[in-house]
Protein backbone atom coordinates (compact mmCIF):
# COMPACT_ATOMS: atom_id res chain seq x y z
CA UNK A 1 0.00 0.00 0.00
CA UNK A 2 1.35 3.19 -1.18
CA UNK A 3 -0.01 6.81 -1.12
CA UNK A 4 0.06 10.30 -1.13
CA UNK A 5 -2.24 12.38 0.87
CA UNK A 6 -2.34 16.11 2.52
CA UNK A 7 -3.82 14.72 5.53
CA UNK A 8 -1.64 14.14 8.85
CA UNK A 9 -0.72 10.48 8.52
CA UNK A 10 -2.72 8.29 10.44
CA UNK A 11 0.49 6.01 12.02
CA UNK A 12 -2.57 3.45 13.68
CA UNK A 13 -3.80 2.64 10.32
CA UNK A 14 -0.50 2.41 9.28
CA UNK A 15 0.16 -0.29 12.09
CA UNK A 16 -2.93 -2.32 11.96
CA UNK A 17 -2.60 -2.72 7.84
CA UNK A 18 0.99 -4.02 8.53
CA UNK A 19 0.96 -6.01 11.81
CA UNK A 20 -0.18 -9.84 10.76
CA UNK A 21 -0.17 -13.35 12.41
CA UNK A 22 2.88 -14.11 10.10
CA UNK A 23 4.62 -11.36 11.32
CA UNK A 24 6.82 -11.21 14.75
CA UNK A 25 8.15 -7.52 13.77
CA UNK A 26 7.17 -4.41 13.04
CA UNK A 27 8.95 -1.12 11.87
CA UNK A 28 7.57 1.93 11.55
CA UNK A 29 10.04 5.20 10.79
CA UNK A 30 8.46 8.71 10.66
CA UNK A 31 10.45 11.26 8.88
CA UNK A 32 9.42 14.43 10.96
CA UNK A 33 9.95 18.26 10.56
CA UNK A 34 12.97 19.25 13.01
CA UNK A 35 13.27 22.61 13.59
CA UNK A 36 17.17 23.12 13.65
CA UNK A 37 18.99 22.36 10.27
CA UNK A 38 22.79 23.12 10.52
CA UNK A 39 22.35 25.69 13.16
CA UNK A 40 19.25 27.44 11.46
CA UNK A 41 15.67 27.40 12.89
CA UNK A 42 12.70 26.01 10.51
CA UNK A 43 9.14 27.19 11.45
CA UNK A 44 7.66 24.73 8.60
CA UNK A 45 7.85 22.80 5.43
CA UNK A 46 5.53 22.55 2.60
CA UNK A 47 5.91 19.78 0.58
CA UNK A 48 5.31 19.65 -3.42
CA UNK A 49 5.01 16.17 -5.29
CA UNK A 50 4.59 15.80 -8.94
CA UNK A 51 1.37 13.02 -7.72
CA UNK A 52 1.28 10.70 -11.17
CA UNK A 53 5.16 10.01 -10.64
CA UNK A 54 5.46 9.72 -6.78
CA UNK A 55 2.91 7.12 -6.40
CA UNK A 56 3.89 5.30 -9.35
CA UNK A 57 7.81 5.32 -7.67
CA UNK A 58 6.25 4.52 -4.21
CA UNK A 59 4.79 1.26 -5.54
CA UNK A 60 7.99 0.44 -7.33
CA UNK A 61 9.63 0.80 -3.62
CA UNK A 62 7.35 -1.32 -2.22
CA UNK A 63 7.28 -4.20 -5.07
CA UNK A 64 11.22 -4.18 -5.01
CA UNK A 65 11.68 -4.63 -0.78
CA UNK A 66 9.18 -7.48 -1.14
CA UNK A 67 11.75 -9.04 -3.46
CA UNK A 68 14.80 -8.14 -1.62
CA UNK A 69 13.74 -9.34 2.07
CA UNK A 70 10.74 -11.64 3.27
CA UNK A 71 8.50 -8.80 3.74
CA UNK A 72 4.49 -9.62 5.24
CA UNK A 73 3.08 -6.15 4.69
CA UNK A 74 4.47 -2.47 3.41
CA UNK A 75 3.19 0.44 3.72
CA UNK A 76 4.44 4.25 2.74
CA UNK A 77 2.58 7.48 2.45
CA UNK A 78 4.11 10.40 1.82
CA UNK A 79 2.57 13.69 3.15
CA UNK A 80 2.37 16.81 0.76
CA UNK A 81 1.29 20.22 1.95
CA UNK A 82 1.83 22.68 4.97
CA UNK A 83 3.85 20.38 8.28
CA UNK A 84 4.26 22.12 11.27
CA UNK A 85 7.20 21.15 13.53
CA UNK A 86 7.33 17.69 14.68
CA UNK A 87 4.69 16.45 12.40
CA UNK A 88 5.21 13.25 10.15
CA UNK A 89 5.68 14.11 6.59
CA UNK A 90 6.69 10.29 5.38
CA UNK A 91 6.06 6.90 7.06
CA UNK A 92 7.64 3.56 6.35
CA UNK A 93 5.86 1.11 7.96
CA UNK A 94 6.96 -3.06 6.98
CA UNK A 95 6.70 -6.46 8.98
CA UNK A 96 8.12 -9.53 8.53
CA UNK A 97 8.69 -13.19 10.60
CA UNK A 98 12.09 -11.40 11.48
CA UNK A 99 13.34 -8.52 12.56
CA UNK A 100 16.67 -8.12 11.16
CA UNK A 101 14.77 -8.10 7.50
CA UNK A 102 12.37 -5.36 9.06
CA UNK A 103 14.80 -3.22 9.97
CA UNK A 104 16.90 -3.66 6.63
CA UNK A 105 14.19 -3.56 4.67
CA UNK A 106 13.03 0.08 6.50
CA UNK A 107 15.84 1.55 6.20
CA UNK A 108 16.57 0.93 2.68
CA UNK A 109 12.94 1.73 2.25
CA UNK A 110 13.60 5.35 3.05
CA UNK A 111 16.96 5.60 1.92
CA UNK A 112 15.75 4.82 -1.35
CA UNK A 113 12.23 6.84 -1.09
CA UNK A 114 14.80 10.21 -0.12
CA UNK A 115 16.68 9.45 -3.50
CA UNK A 116 14.44 8.65 -6.29
CA UNK A 117 10.75 9.71 -5.45
CA UNK A 118 9.74 13.21 -6.98
CA UNK A 119 9.00 15.08 -3.90
CA UNK A 120 10.36 18.39 -3.07
CA UNK A 121 10.58 20.32 0.12
CA UNK A 122 10.56 23.97 1.03
CA UNK A 123 12.02 25.50 4.04
CA UNK A 124 10.16 28.24 6.07
CA UNK A 125 13.19 29.37 8.08
CA UNK A 126 12.76 31.80 11.28
CA UNK A 127 13.95 34.40 9.69
CA UNK A 128 10.99 34.78 6.95
CA UNK A 129 12.65 33.54 3.99
CA UNK A 130 11.85 30.39 2.31
CA UNK A 131 13.80 27.80 0.35
CA UNK A 132 13.66 24.53 -2.06
CA UNK A 133 15.95 21.98 -0.88
CA UNK A 134 17.62 20.34 -3.63
CA UNK A 135 20.50 18.18 -2.30
CA UNK A 136 23.50 18.85 -4.70
CA UNK A 137 22.02 22.43 -5.73
CA UNK A 138 21.78 24.77 -2.66
CA UNK A 139 24.02 27.05 -1.51
CA UNK A 140 25.08 27.95 -5.26
CA UNK A 141 22.49 27.06 -7.57
CA UNK A 142 19.80 28.83 -5.15
CA UNK A 143 21.75 31.99 -4.40
CA UNK A 144 23.13 32.11 -8.33
CA UNK A 145 19.74 31.97 -9.14
CA UNK A 146 19.04 34.77 -6.79
CA UNK A 147 16.37 32.17 -5.50
CA UNK A 148 17.78 32.14 -1.90
CA UNK A 149 15.41 34.25 0.38
CA UNK A 150 12.67 34.61 -1.56
CA UNK A 151 9.49 35.47 -0.39
CA UNK A 152 6.93 32.91 -0.39
CA UNK A 153 5.33 32.35 -3.47
CA UNK A 154 7.33 34.69 -5.41
CA UNK A 155 8.34 33.52 -8.48
CA UNK A 156 12.18 33.98 -9.38
CA UNK A 157 13.51 36.26 -11.90
CA UNK A 158 11.87 36.04 -15.14
CA UNK A 159 13.82 36.05 -18.58
CA UNK B 1 7.09 20.98 -32.72
CA UNK B 2 5.84 22.44 -29.39
CA UNK B 3 5.96 20.28 -26.01
CA UNK B 4 4.85 21.01 -22.78
CA UNK B 5 7.04 20.78 -19.63
CA UNK B 6 5.55 20.21 -15.61
CA UNK B 7 7.87 22.40 -13.49
CA UNK B 8 8.18 21.68 -9.99
CA UNK B 9 10.22 23.47 -7.08
CA UNK B 10 12.80 25.51 -7.78
CA UNK B 11 12.10 25.34 -11.61
CA UNK B 12 8.24 26.37 -10.89
CA UNK B 13 9.88 29.36 -8.49
CA UNK B 14 12.18 30.01 -11.59
CA UNK B 15 9.89 29.96 -14.02
CA UNK B 16 6.73 31.77 -12.18
CA UNK B 17 4.25 28.69 -13.57
CA UNK B 18 3.70 25.38 -13.08
CA UNK B 19 4.32 24.16 -16.66
CA UNK B 20 5.53 25.97 -19.56
CA UNK B 21 5.42 25.29 -23.40
CA UNK B 22 8.73 25.71 -25.06
CA UNK B 23 9.60 24.97 -28.75
CA UNK B 24 11.91 22.16 -29.60
CA UNK B 25 13.10 20.35 -33.17
CA UNK B 26 11.07 17.45 -34.79
CA UNK B 27 12.37 14.18 -33.24
CA UNK B 28 13.92 16.15 -29.86
CA UNK B 29 15.70 14.26 -27.17
CA UNK B 30 15.66 15.17 -23.71
CA UNK B 31 18.46 16.87 -23.79
CA UNK B 32 16.67 19.30 -26.17
CA UNK B 33 14.30 19.78 -23.60
CA UNK B 34 16.48 20.52 -21.45
CA UNK B 35 18.46 22.91 -23.69
CA UNK B 36 15.48 24.91 -24.41
CA UNK B 37 13.88 24.66 -20.80
CA UNK B 38 17.26 26.45 -19.72
CA UNK B 39 16.94 29.15 -22.97
CA UNK B 40 13.61 29.90 -22.06
CA UNK B 41 14.05 30.08 -18.31
CA UNK B 42 17.62 31.17 -17.99
CA UNK B 43 17.52 31.32 -14.33
CA UNK B 44 17.69 27.96 -14.25
CA UNK B 45 20.99 27.70 -16.37
CA UNK B 46 23.40 27.37 -13.45
CA UNK B 47 21.02 24.61 -12.22
CA UNK B 48 21.38 22.83 -15.38
CA UNK B 49 23.28 19.64 -15.27
CA UNK B 50 21.30 18.72 -12.00
CA UNK B 51 17.67 18.76 -13.75
CA UNK B 52 16.46 15.54 -14.40
CA UNK B 53 13.54 14.54 -16.86
CA UNK B 54 10.75 12.49 -16.65
CA UNK B 55 8.57 11.29 -19.84
CA UNK B 56 5.02 9.80 -18.80
CA UNK B 57 5.96 9.73 -15.18
CA UNK B 58 9.05 7.91 -15.70
CA UNK B 59 12.61 9.27 -15.23
CA UNK B 60 13.73 9.18 -18.86
CA UNK B 61 17.50 9.78 -20.08
CA UNK B 62 19.04 12.32 -22.03
CA UNK B 63 19.14 10.60 -25.48
CA UNK B 64 14.91 9.43 -25.07
CA UNK B 65 13.01 10.87 -28.02
CA UNK B 66 9.77 13.19 -26.90
CA UNK B 67 6.70 14.07 -28.98
CA UNK B 68 4.13 16.72 -28.28
CA UNK B 69 1.90 13.85 -26.64
CA UNK B 70 4.59 13.04 -23.99
CA UNK B 71 3.94 14.03 -20.60
CA UNK B 72 6.99 15.72 -19.75
CA UNK B 73 8.33 16.92 -16.35
CA UNK B 74 11.41 18.67 -14.91
CA UNK B 75 12.73 16.48 -11.94
CA UNK B 76 15.52 18.75 -9.83
CA UNK B 77 16.74 17.30 -7.04
CA UNK B 78 14.47 15.92 -5.13
CA UNK B 79 14.12 16.01 -1.19
CA UNK B 80 11.36 14.07 0.07
CA UNK B 81 11.12 12.27 3.49
CA UNK C 1 10.59 6.43 29.76
CA UNK C 2 10.63 2.35 30.19
CA UNK C 3 8.37 0.48 31.86
CA UNK C 4 6.29 -2.97 32.34
CA UNK C 5 2.29 -3.25 31.43
CA UNK C 6 -0.43 -6.34 31.47
CA UNK C 7 -2.15 -3.74 29.24
CA UNK C 8 -2.14 -3.61 25.55
CA UNK C 9 1.14 -1.40 24.67
CA UNK C 10 -0.64 2.18 23.64
CA UNK C 11 1.45 2.93 20.18
CA UNK C 12 0.18 6.00 19.62
CA UNK C 13 1.29 7.71 23.18
CA UNK C 14 4.98 6.06 22.36
CA UNK C 15 4.69 7.79 18.98
CA UNK C 16 3.36 11.59 20.78
CA UNK C 17 6.23 11.16 23.62
CA UNK C 18 9.14 10.70 21.59
CA UNK C 19 8.21 13.43 18.59
CA UNK C 20 9.80 16.08 19.61
CA UNK C 21 10.87 18.99 17.55
CA UNK C 22 14.46 18.49 17.79
CA UNK C 23 13.50 15.10 15.89
CA UNK C 24 13.77 14.15 12.14
CA UNK C 25 13.68 10.70 12.66
CA UNK C 26 11.37 8.45 14.66
CA UNK C 27 11.99 4.62 14.78
CA UNK C 28 9.42 2.17 16.32
CA UNK C 29 9.61 -1.26 16.68
CA UNK C 30 7.13 -3.41 17.66
CA UNK C 31 7.69 -7.20 18.25
CA UNK C 32 4.34 -9.07 17.91
CA UNK C 33 3.20 -12.67 18.36
CA UNK C 34 4.24 -14.31 15.00
CA UNK C 35 1.58 -17.56 14.06
CA UNK C 36 4.24 -19.65 12.96
CA UNK C 37 7.95 -20.61 14.22
CA UNK C 38 9.74 -23.56 12.38
CA UNK C 39 6.75 -24.68 11.16
CA UNK C 40 5.10 -25.05 14.40
CA UNK C 41 1.84 -23.37 14.91
CA UNK C 42 1.28 -20.57 17.76
CA UNK C 43 -1.96 -19.70 19.25
CA UNK C 44 -0.60 -17.15 22.23
CA UNK C 45 1.88 -16.36 24.71
CA UNK C 46 2.72 -15.33 28.35
CA UNK C 47 4.91 -13.35 29.07
CA UNK C 48 6.81 -13.34 32.70
CA UNK C 49 8.60 -11.49 34.24
CA UNK C 50 10.79 -10.12 37.30
CA UNK C 51 9.80 -6.60 37.53
CA UNK C 52 11.71 -5.14 39.76
CA UNK C 53 15.19 -5.78 37.80
CA UNK C 54 13.52 -5.50 34.26
CA UNK C 55 12.60 -1.69 34.70
CA UNK C 56 16.17 -1.62 35.75
CA UNK C 57 17.52 -2.83 32.93
CA UNK C 58 15.09 -0.72 30.76
CA UNK C 59 16.18 1.80 32.60
CA UNK C 60 20.28 1.13 32.12
CA UNK C 61 19.20 0.52 27.92
CA UNK C 62 17.90 3.57 27.87
CA UNK C 63 20.70 5.70 29.53
CA UNK C 64 23.12 3.19 27.41
CA UNK C 65 21.72 4.28 24.26
CA UNK C 66 21.77 7.64 24.72
CA UNK C 67 25.32 7.86 25.71
CA UNK C 68 25.80 5.53 22.43
CA UNK C 69 23.92 7.58 19.69
CA UNK C 70 22.65 11.33 20.21
CA UNK C 71 18.61 10.33 20.68
CA UNK C 72 16.14 12.63 21.39
CA UNK C 73 14.13 10.52 22.98
CA UNK C 74 13.58 6.84 24.39
CA UNK C 75 10.69 5.20 24.95
CA UNK C 76 10.95 1.15 26.05
CA UNK C 77 7.80 -1.18 27.08
CA UNK C 78 7.39 -4.85 27.64
CA UNK C 79 3.77 -6.17 27.96
CA UNK C 80 3.57 -8.96 30.06
CA UNK C 81 0.64 -11.76 30.85
CA UNK C 82 -1.56 -13.72 27.84
CA UNK C 83 -1.00 -12.59 24.29
CA UNK C 84 -2.97 -13.29 21.58
CA UNK C 85 -1.70 -13.59 17.83
CA UNK C 86 -0.66 -10.23 16.58
CA UNK C 87 -0.58 -8.51 19.59
CA UNK C 88 2.76 -6.87 21.02
CA UNK C 89 4.70 -7.83 23.20
CA UNK C 90 7.67 -5.19 23.36
CA UNK C 91 7.81 -1.57 21.91
CA UNK C 92 11.03 -0.06 20.98
CA UNK C 93 10.56 3.87 20.07
CA UNK C 94 12.86 6.36 19.59
CA UNK C 95 13.73 9.98 18.01
CA UNK C 96 16.98 11.25 17.38
CA UNK C 97 17.68 14.39 14.22
CA UNK C 98 18.82 12.11 11.86
CA UNK C 99 17.75 8.78 10.62
CA UNK C 100 20.92 6.62 10.68
CA UNK C 101 21.39 6.80 14.56
CA UNK C 102 17.30 6.46 15.27
CA UNK C 103 17.81 2.64 13.23
CA UNK C 104 20.98 1.95 14.91
CA UNK C 105 19.40 2.52 18.25
CA UNK C 106 16.57 0.96 17.95
CA UNK C 107 18.07 -2.49 16.47
CA UNK C 108 20.48 -1.97 19.17
CA UNK C 109 18.15 -1.73 22.15
CA UNK C 110 15.69 -4.90 21.12
CA UNK C 111 18.41 -6.90 20.15
CA UNK C 112 19.75 -5.90 24.00
CA UNK C 113 16.88 -6.18 25.26
CA UNK C 114 15.86 -9.22 23.89
CA UNK C 115 19.38 -10.80 25.64
CA UNK C 116 19.49 -9.22 28.88
CA UNK C 117 16.09 -8.05 30.07
CA UNK C 118 14.51 -11.38 32.42
CA UNK C 119 11.22 -11.75 30.55
CA UNK C 120 10.13 -14.86 29.21
CA UNK C 121 7.63 -16.20 27.06
CA UNK C 122 5.40 -18.96 26.91
CA UNK C 123 4.76 -20.51 23.89
CA UNK C 124 0.81 -22.21 23.56
CA UNK C 125 1.13 -24.72 20.90
CA UNK C 126 -1.60 -25.34 18.99
CA UNK C 127 -1.61 -28.50 19.93
CA UNK C 128 -2.66 -27.66 23.25
CA UNK C 129 0.88 -27.94 24.76
CA UNK C 130 2.81 -25.23 26.55
CA UNK C 131 6.67 -24.52 26.62
CA UNK C 132 8.48 -21.62 28.63
CA UNK C 133 11.16 -20.66 25.93
CA UNK C 134 14.98 -20.66 27.19
CA UNK C 135 17.57 -20.01 24.26
CA UNK C 136 20.22 -22.45 24.27
CA UNK C 137 18.08 -24.68 26.88
CA UNK C 138 15.09 -25.58 24.86
CA UNK C 139 15.02 -28.88 22.76
CA UNK C 140 17.40 -31.00 25.27
CA UNK C 141 16.24 -29.54 28.49
CA UNK C 142 13.49 -29.26 28.51
CA UNK C 143 12.54 -32.59 27.28
CA UNK C 144 15.08 -34.01 29.66
CA UNK C 145 13.28 -32.38 32.27
CA UNK C 146 9.96 -33.57 31.56
CA UNK C 147 8.91 -30.30 30.65
CA UNK C 148 7.88 -30.58 27.25
CA UNK C 149 4.33 -30.97 26.50
CA UNK C 150 3.50 -29.82 30.13
CA UNK C 151 0.10 -28.83 30.80
CA UNK C 152 -0.44 -25.39 31.14
CA UNK C 153 -0.14 -24.73 35.06
CA UNK C 154 0.97 -28.08 35.68
CA UNK C 155 4.68 -28.13 37.52
CA UNK C 156 7.11 -29.89 36.19
CA UNK C 157 8.47 -33.31 38.11
CA UNK C 158 9.46 -32.86 41.54
CA UNK C 159 12.02 -34.25 43.83
CA UNK D 1 21.85 -20.27 56.45
CA UNK D 2 18.73 -20.09 54.62
CA UNK D 3 18.14 -18.24 51.86
CA UNK D 4 14.97 -17.66 49.28
CA UNK D 5 15.80 -17.83 45.51
CA UNK D 6 12.76 -16.34 43.39
CA UNK D 7 12.03 -18.79 40.73
CA UNK D 8 10.55 -18.33 36.93
CA UNK D 9 9.66 -19.67 33.59
CA UNK D 10 11.34 -23.15 33.79
CA UNK D 11 12.69 -22.95 37.18
CA UNK D 12 9.37 -22.23 38.98
CA UNK D 13 7.57 -24.82 36.62
CA UNK D 14 9.88 -27.46 37.68
CA UNK D 15 9.80 -26.79 41.13
CA UNK D 16 6.68 -25.96 41.22
CA UNK D 17 6.48 -22.65 43.23
CA UNK D 18 7.63 -19.40 43.04
CA UNK D 19 10.13 -18.91 45.19
CA UNK D 20 12.30 -21.53 47.52
CA UNK D 21 14.12 -21.72 50.84
CA UNK D 22 17.46 -23.56 50.84
CA UNK D 23 19.94 -24.01 53.25
CA UNK D 24 23.88 -23.19 51.73
CA UNK D 25 27.19 -22.18 54.42
CA UNK D 26 27.42 -19.25 55.51
CA UNK D 27 29.81 -17.33 53.22
CA UNK D 28 27.85 -18.99 50.47
CA UNK D 29 28.50 -17.64 47.07
CA UNK D 30 25.80 -17.80 43.97
CA UNK D 31 28.10 -20.70 43.20
CA UNK D 32 26.96 -22.27 46.09
CA UNK D 33 23.03 -20.90 45.90
CA UNK D 34 23.19 -22.65 42.48
CA UNK D 35 24.25 -26.51 43.69
CA UNK D 36 21.62 -26.17 46.55
CA UNK D 37 18.95 -25.46 44.42
CA UNK D 38 19.75 -28.05 41.99
CA UNK D 39 19.96 -30.73 44.68
CA UNK D 40 16.58 -29.19 45.95
CA UNK D 41 14.88 -29.47 41.99
CA UNK D 42 16.54 -32.51 40.87
CA UNK D 43 14.84 -31.80 37.23
CA UNK D 44 16.81 -29.04 36.95
CA UNK D 45 19.79 -30.40 36.87
CA UNK D 46 20.32 -30.06 32.72
CA UNK D 47 19.55 -26.55 32.63
CA UNK D 48 22.26 -25.96 35.82
CA UNK D 49 24.90 -24.53 33.85
CA UNK D 50 22.47 -22.25 32.02
CA UNK D 51 21.23 -20.40 35.25
CA UNK D 52 21.84 -16.89 35.85
CA UNK D 53 21.78 -15.73 39.30
CA UNK D 54 20.64 -12.23 40.24
CA UNK D 55 21.19 -10.45 43.54
CA UNK D 56 19.13 -7.74 44.72
CA UNK D 57 17.96 -7.41 40.92
CA UNK D 58 21.47 -7.51 39.41
CA UNK D 59 23.01 -9.91 37.50
CA UNK D 60 25.51 -11.64 39.76
CA UNK D 61 28.63 -13.55 39.34
CA UNK D 62 29.34 -16.97 40.56
CA UNK D 63 32.10 -15.88 42.98
CA UNK D 64 29.39 -13.25 44.64
CA UNK D 65 28.56 -13.97 48.42
CA UNK D 66 25.06 -13.93 49.73
CA UNK D 67 23.07 -12.76 52.74
CA UNK D 68 19.95 -14.43 54.07
CA UNK D 69 18.83 -10.55 53.17
CA UNK D 70 20.03 -10.86 49.68
CA UNK D 71 17.09 -10.96 46.70
CA UNK D 72 18.05 -13.67 45.12
CA UNK D 73 16.64 -14.97 41.28
CA UNK D 74 17.47 -17.68 39.44
CA UNK D 75 17.43 -16.59 35.61
CA UNK D 76 17.23 -19.49 33.13
CA UNK D 77 17.70 -17.92 30.01
CA UNK D 78 15.90 -14.89 28.66
CA UNK D 79 12.68 -14.56 26.21
CA UNK D 80 11.43 -11.37 26.35
CA UNK D 81 10.70 -9.23 23.10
Amino acid sequence: MSRLTREPIDTQELLRRVTVPAAGAVVLFLGTVRELTAGRRTVALDYEGYPEMAERKLDELDAEARRRWPLCEVALVHRLGHLELAEASVAVAVSSPHRAAAFEAGRWLIDTLKETVPVWKQEHWADGTTEWVHPGLNGDVNADCGLRNAEPGAGGPLP
Amino acid sequence: MIVRVKLFAVAKQAAGVDSIEIEVPEQATVADVRRALVAAVPALSPAAKFLLFAVDAEYAGDQMVVTPKSEIACIPPVSGG
